[in-house]
């Protein structure tokens, strides 16, 4: 079936959200349809839109933090960190290895607890219930650790200019170290239970497939890049904090399809236990906070800071002018780019497959409409 | 640091000005100041050189409204940053038929800073409802506008001389 | 005349209450144990609030669906859209008619009983349609055509899978074929024939994982998007009741039917091992749907047409040279 | 599609099928993970971040707060509202009035970092909820009295 064949009186118009089962929030898609094959997808955006970037030039620079966690709901010590580090780059200061170290293990912590969250959601989309439940199961234990430590379940404001608001204690180490333990007994489970299953295998071989000229020409990066065969990791690519003295794989996909960009998902997590494990071993001693004068002023100039966030690049793009307060504050986000795919990703699709292809994108809506 | 020189020669042919900076003091590599006819050139080197575009924004500065471009790369360190200025209409012409992903972030700057971004497909409001779009909320008041030279890098004491060296030779 | 009608007009008077009560007796306990099953296959209690491990839940839900508004939407066929569901009640109340629940107890062993059957639970597919046109939705009309689609391709392997038993049992009365396992249940012999029918069954009930027509992550709700209320309930109790339908078949045609180890009841004891078989039967399908996701449309209809409809065919043909030639 | 690919697919896929329904089988059986919310509750860890809370020094049993100002300054949404006013024969302001607007409050912790003084905590309050914006403006002095 040619959708360019498709005679217009047979077209129509299907709105998908913005309240519906697979957009994962307030995401609205116009679907052009023939049929159920889908020709033109354009996803609207700005139902959630809070405008943080005018709240970032509307307050002093340490009255951003909380706002970076609530972009990304799923990984949100990637965006504390991403803004920490940049404020850290433009006013030189160093920060003490053991803080370094912990926001390591956290962020790596975070990682995993998102790509659970996007695990079952997928396969939600694809309408198998229970992985969901199972990779919840796992998820709350790290939101127990982090609760611990953080003081939160989900929107962290622990990072800080310097370093992090409080030291880990041995209870954490002790509870993170079961949890590695744990999680890597389940992953045969999940293993048998999703990954081998033929309908599930069907329902995603093949369908999207996004190659690495589509990645360049639209910016898509973390595991959609990676799936598409791309070994591009900021934790790789532009070092930030302590990640270059860990030893770590990016796993990369062969043909870039919805499959890959699950399993690229499936190895990072066993990926980031690694570095967890490596950092919880060599973890230093010392203090956690740098000296930060209280009332910092920005010098002028424009910087920018990228680290990997769960979902891929993040770059806070900072403009100041001297002041207190930011000039400008930019924040690219990684689910922007990778959704922006979809109309030329989805086109010709069945609606079916645009769920699980909009699903493998491992979208977070309040970080595109942020 | 021999990739990054690859990249500067090939953009200095559309660029006023190539400058390396200092990675670990700014997180990028190059900044290019573009004339606004030359984005499109810009971009398409840009594509061509195998960068991916990593976003479009714009700052509101005195006299004109700045419209950035970050680019980055899969294979190397190095990130690109270039800026124009938007011509007296507040134009600047469309890279979103170069790189596509531009589509979207154009169409933001758009909406909070009115730039038109000509022979762009489709600049409807992305985010902003259809009936606020005049609304460019991120324009700064009056008060708070800040000449294009106050958001600058201080141009560095000891390093003048060498930075100084290649501008010349053109 | 009256006087030797009467009996009979009871009788089915009986019958139908009994029947109808049935079907939402029925629903009530699937509608708990899919809960329950479902709950503890992911590791969590499930209902546990009304009354002891939460028995009465369904009881309250059912109220509180019969209290809630009938929502019509505005541009809605309104006279389809309140019949699609009354509609969907009659083909899984009438073969309740034929099933033979024990040696004595059925209400009319019709010598056609299988075809009855097939024929009157095809209609199902046809208020889905109705419910999916009037609703005036392009969800609950995705849903409608392709529930469609997908009842009518899987009734070829229902059929066939069927008709191999009917070739070795020669008669189309459940009870006959119930009488013809007296040594041995057909799965035994006939294991192929089983396992097309429980694929075609669990795809004619439109049950996880060929749940296309309400698949709520591509199409919210399918057909029944636009009904609320008690509207909403009537589909649910017909999904529950043909669940019992088709699986009341495999067990009168694979599993012996009523027979079992005697029990002290005399004729109708083989109720118990009925009903046992039935509902053995519905805990494996909601063990199905909560364990695989969802295939796709095209993949519905490929393994269709590449492997159930071969695989029933090549075994009705072998079946009936068996038949002839022993 | 060659005939070994055939028959090949329907094993493999069969036997995917049947590993996954052990899979769920075996869950079944094993005890549930949840927790009746209602009826049992989880010990809350102590370092949770509710909304503060002024404390009182255990030595000398007196708020310490000493009415700078601080905690209002650092708060990015700016929902702390502090008063104080000077008393005859007392060294430095008392507090008259400390009020948060839980409405606001984005549990950042910014506040308690600044205090100079250690004079406000966060509270274990998790499952707040009420029926008007008001019962979320909060006058920590009177809290502090009423937990004596």
């Amino acid at each position: 079936m040619s959708e360019a064949q498709a005679p217009l009186h047979h077209r129509f118009h299907l709105n998908m959200g913005p309240q519906h089962p697979s957009t994962h929030g307030v995401l609205r898609v116009i679907l052009e349809m023939d049929g159920e094959y889908v020709l033109n997808p354009q996803p609207v955006l700005g139902y959630g839109h809070r405008m943080q970037e005018k709240m970032a030039e509307a307050r002093a620079w340490p009255g951003f933090y909380p706002n970076t966690a609530r972009m990304d709901y799923a990984g949100a010590l990637h965006y504390n960190h991403g803004y920490c580090a940049l404020i850290e780059r433009l006013a030189g200061i160093e920060v003490p290895p053991r803080a370094e170290y912990i926001r390591v293990i956290t962020s790596e912590l975070n990682r995993i607890a998102s790509h659970l969250l996007w695990y079952g959601a997928l396969l939600l989309d694809l309408g198998a219930f229970t992985p969901i439940l199972y990779t919840f199961d796992d998820r709350e234990q790290i939101l127990d650790i982090l609760e611990d430590i953080t003081g939160s379940r989900l929107t962290y404001c622990y990072f800080r200019a310097g370093g992090v608001s409080r030291d880990i204690d041995d209870k954490f180490v002790e509870r993170t170290r079961a949890f590695i333990t744990r999680l890597r007994s389940r992953f045969p489970m999940l293993e048998k239970l999703v990954n081998g299953n033929v309908i599930f295998l069907k329902r995603v071989e093949g369908v999207g497939i996004i190659d690495k000229d589509m990645c360049q020409r639209y910016g898509a990066t973390g595991p959609v890049a990676r799936g598409a065969g791309v070994p591009y990791d900021v934790r790789r690519a532009e070092p930030y904090s302590v990640y270059p003295e860990f030893d770590f794989e990016i796993p990369v996909g062969e043909n870039g399809d919805s499959l890959d960009r699950f399993l690229v998902r499936f190895k990072e997590m066993e990926q980031s236990l690694r570095i967890i494990e490596q950092a919880l071993d060599r973890l230093p001693d010392g203090p956690v906070m740098a000296k930060v004068p209280k009332k910092l002023k920005l010098s002028p100039g424009d910087v920018s800071f990228a680290v990997e966030a769960a979902r891929g690049e993040l770059t806070y793009y900072l403009i100041s002018d001297g002041t207190e307060v930011p000039y400008r504050m930019r924040i690219r986000v990684p689910s922007y780019s990778n959704l922006s795919v979809l109309p030329e990703l989805c086109h010709g699709m069945l609606l079916s497959d645009l769920v699980a292809a909009m699903g493998s994108l491992d979208l977070v809506i309040p970080e595109i409409d942020r | 640091m021999r990739q990054t020189e690859d990249v500067q020669r090939a953009v200095q042919a559309v660029a006023v000005a190539v400058t390396p900076v200092e990675y670990g003091q700014r997180g990028y590599h190059l900044l290019v100041e573009l004339e606004n006819g030359r984005v499109r050139d810009f971009a398409r080197i840009m594509h061509d050189q195998g960068y991916f575009i990593g976003f479009v924004t714009a700052v509101h500065v005195a006299p004109a409204i700045e419209v950035r471009y970050q680019f980055a790369h899969f294979d190397r360190q190095s990130r690109v940053m270039g800026f124009t200025t938007v011509d007296a209409a507040g134009a600047v012409p469309t890279i979103a038929d170069i790189f596509p992903g531009a589509n979207w972030h154009e169409r933001e700057t758009r909406d909070f800073y009115g730039v038109v971004f000509t022979g762009h497909p489709n600049l409807e409001p992305l985010i902003l409802p259809e009936e606020d779009v005049d609304l460019k909320p991120l324009l700064k008041s009056e008060k708070n506008l800040k000449d294009a030279a106050a958001v600058r890098w201080p141009e560095p004491k000891v390093a003048e001389d060498t930075a100084a060296a290649p501008a010349a030779k053109e | 005349m009256m006087e030797s009608l009467m009996p009979e007009l009871i009788r089915m008077v009986v019958a139908a209450v009994l029947v109808v009560a049935f079907v939402f007796l029925n629903a009530m306990i699937m509608g708990y144990l899919e809960r329950k099953l479902s709950a503890h296959i992911q590791r969590r209690p499930g209902l546990m609030e009304v009354g002891p491990h939460g028995i009465l839940q369904l009881l309250i839900d059912g109220l509180k669906l019969i209290g809630k508004q009938l929502v019509i939407p505005e541009k809605s066929d309104h006279f389809l859209f309140r019949l699609a569901p009354v509609l969907s009640f009659a083909p899984v109340v009438l073969p309740f008619i034929v099933i033979p629940f024990s040696r004595k107890l059925v209400i009319r062993d019709l010598d056609v009983g299988l075809i009855f059957i097939l024929a009157i639970s095809s209609l199902n597919v046809l208020t889905i349609l109705v419910a999916g046109w009037s609703s005036n939705n392009k969800y609950s009309l995705f849903g409608a055509v392709r529930s469609v689609a997908q009842n009518i391709s899987y009734e070829i392997p229902m059929l066939l899978s069927l008709l191999a038993v009917v070739l070795m049992t020669g008669t189309f009365s459940l009870q006959g074929i119930v009488a013809a396992q007296g040594k041995i249940w057909f799965f035994l012999i006939q294991p192929i024939a089983f396992i097309t029918y429980i694929i075609a069954g669990v795809a004619e009930t439109n049950r996880a994982p060929f749940d296309l027509p309400e698949a709520e992550s591509e199409l919210t709700a399918g057909y029944h998007t636009e009904y609320s209320g008690m509207g909403f309930s009537l589909f649910m109790l017909a999904e529950y009741a043909n669940m019992f339908i088709v699986c009341s078949i495999a067990t009168t045609l694979f599993l012996g039917g009523w027979r079992g180890i005697p029990l002290p009841f005399g004729d109708y004891s083989g109720i118990i091992w009925f009903f046992l078989k039935v509902y053995g039967l519905m805990v494996f399908l909601v063990w199905i749907r909560w364990t695989y996701p969802r295939t796709r449309f095209d993949q519905l209809m490929n393994f269709c047409w590449k492997y159930l409809i071969p695989f029933a065919l090549v075994n009705v043909l072998v079946t009936a040279v068996l038949v002839k030639v022993l | 599609m060659s005939k070994k690919g055939y028959f090949t697919e329907l094993y493999v896929g069969g036997k995917s099928l049947l590993v996954g329904l052990g899979v769920t089988f075996k869950a079944c059986l094993q005890p549930i993970v949840t927790v009746q919310y209602p009826r049992e509750k989880l010990d809350i860890t102590p370092n949770y971040r509710g909304h503060i809370e002024l404390r009182r020094d255990p030595e000398s049993g007196e708020c310490p707060c000493i009415v700078c100002g601080m905690c209002a300054r650092a708060c990015p949404s700016g929902c702390i509202t502090v008063e104080g006013e000077k008393k005859e024969g007392e060294k430095g302001k008392t507090l008259t009035v400390f009020a948060l607007d839980f409405t606001r409050c984005s549990l950042c912790g910014t506040c308690v970092e600044t205090c100079p003084k250690g004079a406000i905590d966060f509270s274990q309050d998790y499952n707040i909820a009420g029926f008007t914006r008001e019962e979320f403006h909060y006058d920590l002095i009177r809290r502090l009295e009423e937990r004596g």
